[in-house]
């Protein structure tokens, strides 16, 4: 039951953030939680209309069991990910844009993959050495704790052990499924 | 037929401009460049900019929020994710920054720059030789003086954390004392500093003339990180800094000496505004007046992941009653606040449209300032 | 009589660049020449709403006989301006902000002021050694020349002479009166 | 209640969900960076964000403007009033830019950055040594390559103006030759180029192998730079070069050889369109086709200073027969455009929301594709 429980905050979380124009579910979740008033993202500008972001051309991962558009905020891998989605980049949900270098140094987080309910690791690997990408803002804080614990923490400049510090954009690599499901 | 009339309106409005004719307007010198005073005016704030869509040029700006023209001051610059503290002893600005030899590639060069308040020109600037400044979305608790501003503590991030101690009188790098664990500097007693820790307790260090740590004290932990954490960016009304939890929590602590004090908690929110998920939440999302006032930006329908949203609503509290003395709707969802230091106390708001909303603090709106045009000022300094 | 006509086309330029809150006159050029399909400058988004820009206070030069605000990309010196305002920006119309260098080397313009209907020399100085203002950007052209005219050129980067050649703002600075009027 | 009928109707939901899983997905690796092609297919195009809020932080992306998905291919960096020139006959692709020690203060480094397309890494980088790179807002006439991209032309200004001449098989600069009262590099012949002047005029120089120069010819003058002068930015057909006028004067200059043939002028306005003053204007605001057509960004009431605003249509002209053969109505004025050398052309339009706008070439409307959002991509590059 706290896992339903916690689906569901999921899927308003989602909501809050992009109404999106691929997710019936989420929307189903709106109606059903009513959440209305929480704020929008405030990097969030491009994306309020459509939950996509104008101007940038959907995808898919390609993936078996991997629903939903990488160039989307509300993307299930994303959540919680601050910073220029890669895949709107020249990279792809797990990879940088050509040029870049990704991090090796990284944080963590869990995101329920809606396809088979499963919680998976996901590691937001910062593409570095380049200027900001400028495509696709886009800020989720699911369990994102403050900078004092770092390893969960999305505020912090992960452009670490790379030859260039500068941030481009981010990542959401799946690692595996989590254990504590 | 048309042209006729056009040209016949034309020379009537042509005779009119010419009865207004006045002296000429005479030459103007070159070079002129603006100053400003060594002292500034109190209703001034620095906005810094951290201009992620290309955060090698971001800024700090000096706008006086009092005013309805000539608000913007100056700025400096501040590139990658820079963070900035203003001197209230000395005429200065620290900028802590970073730079590559070729903008986002080459060598890497991490430097305090330091600016004369009066004429914004970098007086000198420090080199850090570890390359190792913390780069985070800016926060308040990332460079500060101490010590009525005889020491710069500046923190590094690698991710190892550390606090580097510059002497503002010689501009050197005096220590580096590691905060493993821990992150953040929070000043406590004269010379010290606290930290918060992963674990969910806080360090806190005090250090000599020469930076050399002196003691160190590390608390168990007192709170959850998981369950609920105290966001890193507490409020300090006086010598207590009031952190808040992502659950509306308040958590003084007593940072007058050097050994901080956990003081008693108290919450924001009645049982029913609880259950209706009403939470702090934003960036520099709280801030208090000289009246020893808080101000929290405040949303409803808070969940895990919504504590960075901003909100609709800023509450005010008595934190010496710990009662709310105020409720202000905001035209704009607020993302970070600041109050003034003014007689006639000013709030200030940079809205999720990222543009600053002037408000009084007893919420009634002033005006609009823009900071520019692609400006994300998401931390603000009332002027000390 | 063609100074007539030029006085004229110079009120329908301003209309074309902005819908002035201040200046009646030239809103009557607009009625009479019907100038309306004009497209706006690319780089006027923020100020396509009201003639000024939004957030930014009007300000006066403090001048006799110097009429309109220096905040406002129609402000009569501004005729052949290219770029941020330094009246924004922590200058005025005709200083740098604190902390910039005025380049010594610069463009010319001739601007005619309304108030004693005389044609101005202006020397368009950029403020240099700071990155952009990147407040009230604000472009007209009159009588501005390709860049193989280069004193009659708004696209150069002025900051020339100057210790760093980073552009930051631009001013309007009053040379005299054009002998030639 | 309320609470009841959530669950309730979430377990539905939760089944649906389940029914629909997969296997799971697997490990990806770390780390992992996109490469692209060495040769790119003839649908990518190169717009170059001039990024005038923070000018230190250009770049030029690399976009297909013929997908609806995975549009972006990538960027290089372009730092303060950068230029671009792409490799035809090399996987590589130029840019000369600019560099402060201090982001925008302290020594400056002048730069050819040399980039691998596929990999987008800079291969190297040449030093000029005067620093005395041009810079302006950019054009396509600041660096050009000639002779087989032999020679790398890199425009100089102080403003004294100056050709450098780059051997990009030695990568080294082997001669810089003054232009002085003339502005812009023209390719003219295999190793040859031509500079309009200020007086009206042309200078037409070629070089030998080593960079020396071995011819001048300075044209009289030809246009009146003060009734109507021509546009900087000429558009070439094959050896032709298309240079338009303020008020709508076409000048082809045959650019065949070192020395260029100046032809007859027509005009690209009837008697009433040019007493309706429509006029060219924009910034790149005209284009070619392979078919010899030429695309002319249009506004109609054009007067003194409204050459740099764009317009409401393009009009589009057989050079042979010079007539105007379609006329596009936009959906938004357009400030930039280029077209593609893909078998199926495509129009592309930088707009004055500074979006790029995608059409045929007939004018029909098939996308909308952002290149950031403070983006300002006002010069196209079509791939070679």
């Amino acid at each position: 039951m706290k896992l339903l429980d916690k689906w569901l905050e999921r899927g308003s979380r989602k909501v809050a953030q992009n109404t999106s124009r691929r997710h019936l579910l989420t929307n189903l979740s709106k109606v059903m939680i009513g959440v209305a008033a929480v704020p929008l993202l405030p990097v969030a500008r491009a994306s309020e209309a459509t939950g996509g972001y104008p101007g940038v051309g959907a995808q898919t991962s390609g993936l078996d069991g991997d629903p939903g558009d990488p160039t989307s905020c509300d993307y299930w891998r994303y959540c919680a990910i601050d910073g220029f989605l890669c895949s709107c980049c020249g990279g792809t949900a797990s990879s940088c844009p050509p040029g870049t270098e990704m991090s090796p140094i990284t944080w963590i987080g869990t995101c329920r993959n809606p396809a088979d309910g499963k919680d998976y690791i996901i590691s937001y690997n910062d593409c570095c050495g380049k200027t900001s990408c400028g495509r696709c803002l886009c800020n989720r804080n699911e369990n994102d704790k403050p900078v004092y614990r770092p390893q969960s923490n999305n505020d912090i400049n992960w452009c670490l052990g790379t030859s260039s510090n500068v941030y481009t954009c981010s990542t959401g690599v799946v690692l595996g499924v989590a254990v504590d499901g | 037929m048309r042209l006729f009339s056009i040209k016949a309106l034309a020379i009537t409005t042509l005779t009119l401009v010419v009865g207004l004719a006045q002296a000429e307007l005479q030459p103007e010198p070159i070079p002129s460049v603006a100053t400003l005073p060594a002292v500034y005016p109190d209703t001034w704030l620095f906005a810094h900019d951290v201009n992620f869509n290309s955060m090698i040029a971001g800024k700090v700006a000096i706008i006086d929020v009092a005013a309805d023209t000539q608000e913007f001051k100056g700025f400096v610059d501040a590139s990658m994710m820079a963070s900035f503290v203003e001197s209230k002893e000395k005429p200065l600005l620290y900028v802590a920054e970073s730079f590559y030899a070729r903008g986002t590639s080459g060598e890497r060069t991490d430097v305090i720059s330091i600016y004369d308040k009066s004429t914004l020109r970098k007086v000198t600037e420090v080199v850090l030789p570890k390359k190792n400044r913390a780069q985070m979305v800016t926060n308040k608790y990332m460079l500060n003086l101490v010590d009525n501003d005889k020491y710069l503590l500046i923190l590094g991030f690698t991710p190892a954390s550390s606090v580097m101690i510059m002497d503002t009188e010689t501009n050197e790098i005096i220590n580096e004392i590691s905060i493993a664990g821990c992150n953040l500097i929070y000043p406590a007693g004269e010379t010290g500093f606290a930290s918060l820790c992963g674990n969910g307790g806080m360090k806190a260090v005090d250090f000599d003339d020469e930076g050399k740590e002196i003691s160190r004290v590390d608390f168990e932990p007192f709170f959850s990180v998981d369950d609920d954490p105290l966001f890193d960016k507490p409020v300090y009304i006086g010598d207590t800094a009031f952190f808040l939890s992502y659950k509306s929590l308040v958590q003084p602590i007593d940072m007058s000496t050097s050994v901080p004090v956990i003081k008693s908690t108290w919450s924001l929110v009645s049982e029913a505004e609880a259950k209706a998920n009403w939470r702090p939440g934003g960036w520099q999302f709280a801030a208090a007046d000289e009246t020893g006032h808080l101000y929290v930006v405040m949303h409803k329908d808070g969940y895990n992941g919504s504590h960075k949203f901003g909100g609709s609503e800023i509450w005010v509290y008595d934190t010496k009653t710990q009662q709310r003395v105020n409720r202000i709707k905001l035209k704009t969802n607020a993302f970070s606040i600041e109050v003034t230091r003014s007689d006639t106390p000013l709030l200030v708001v940079n809205t999720i449209e990222m543009g600053l909303d002037i408000y009084t603090t007893d919420g009634e709106f002033k005006r609009f300032i823009n900071v520019g045009d692609a400006a994300m000022p998401i931390v603000l300094h009332a002027g000390k």
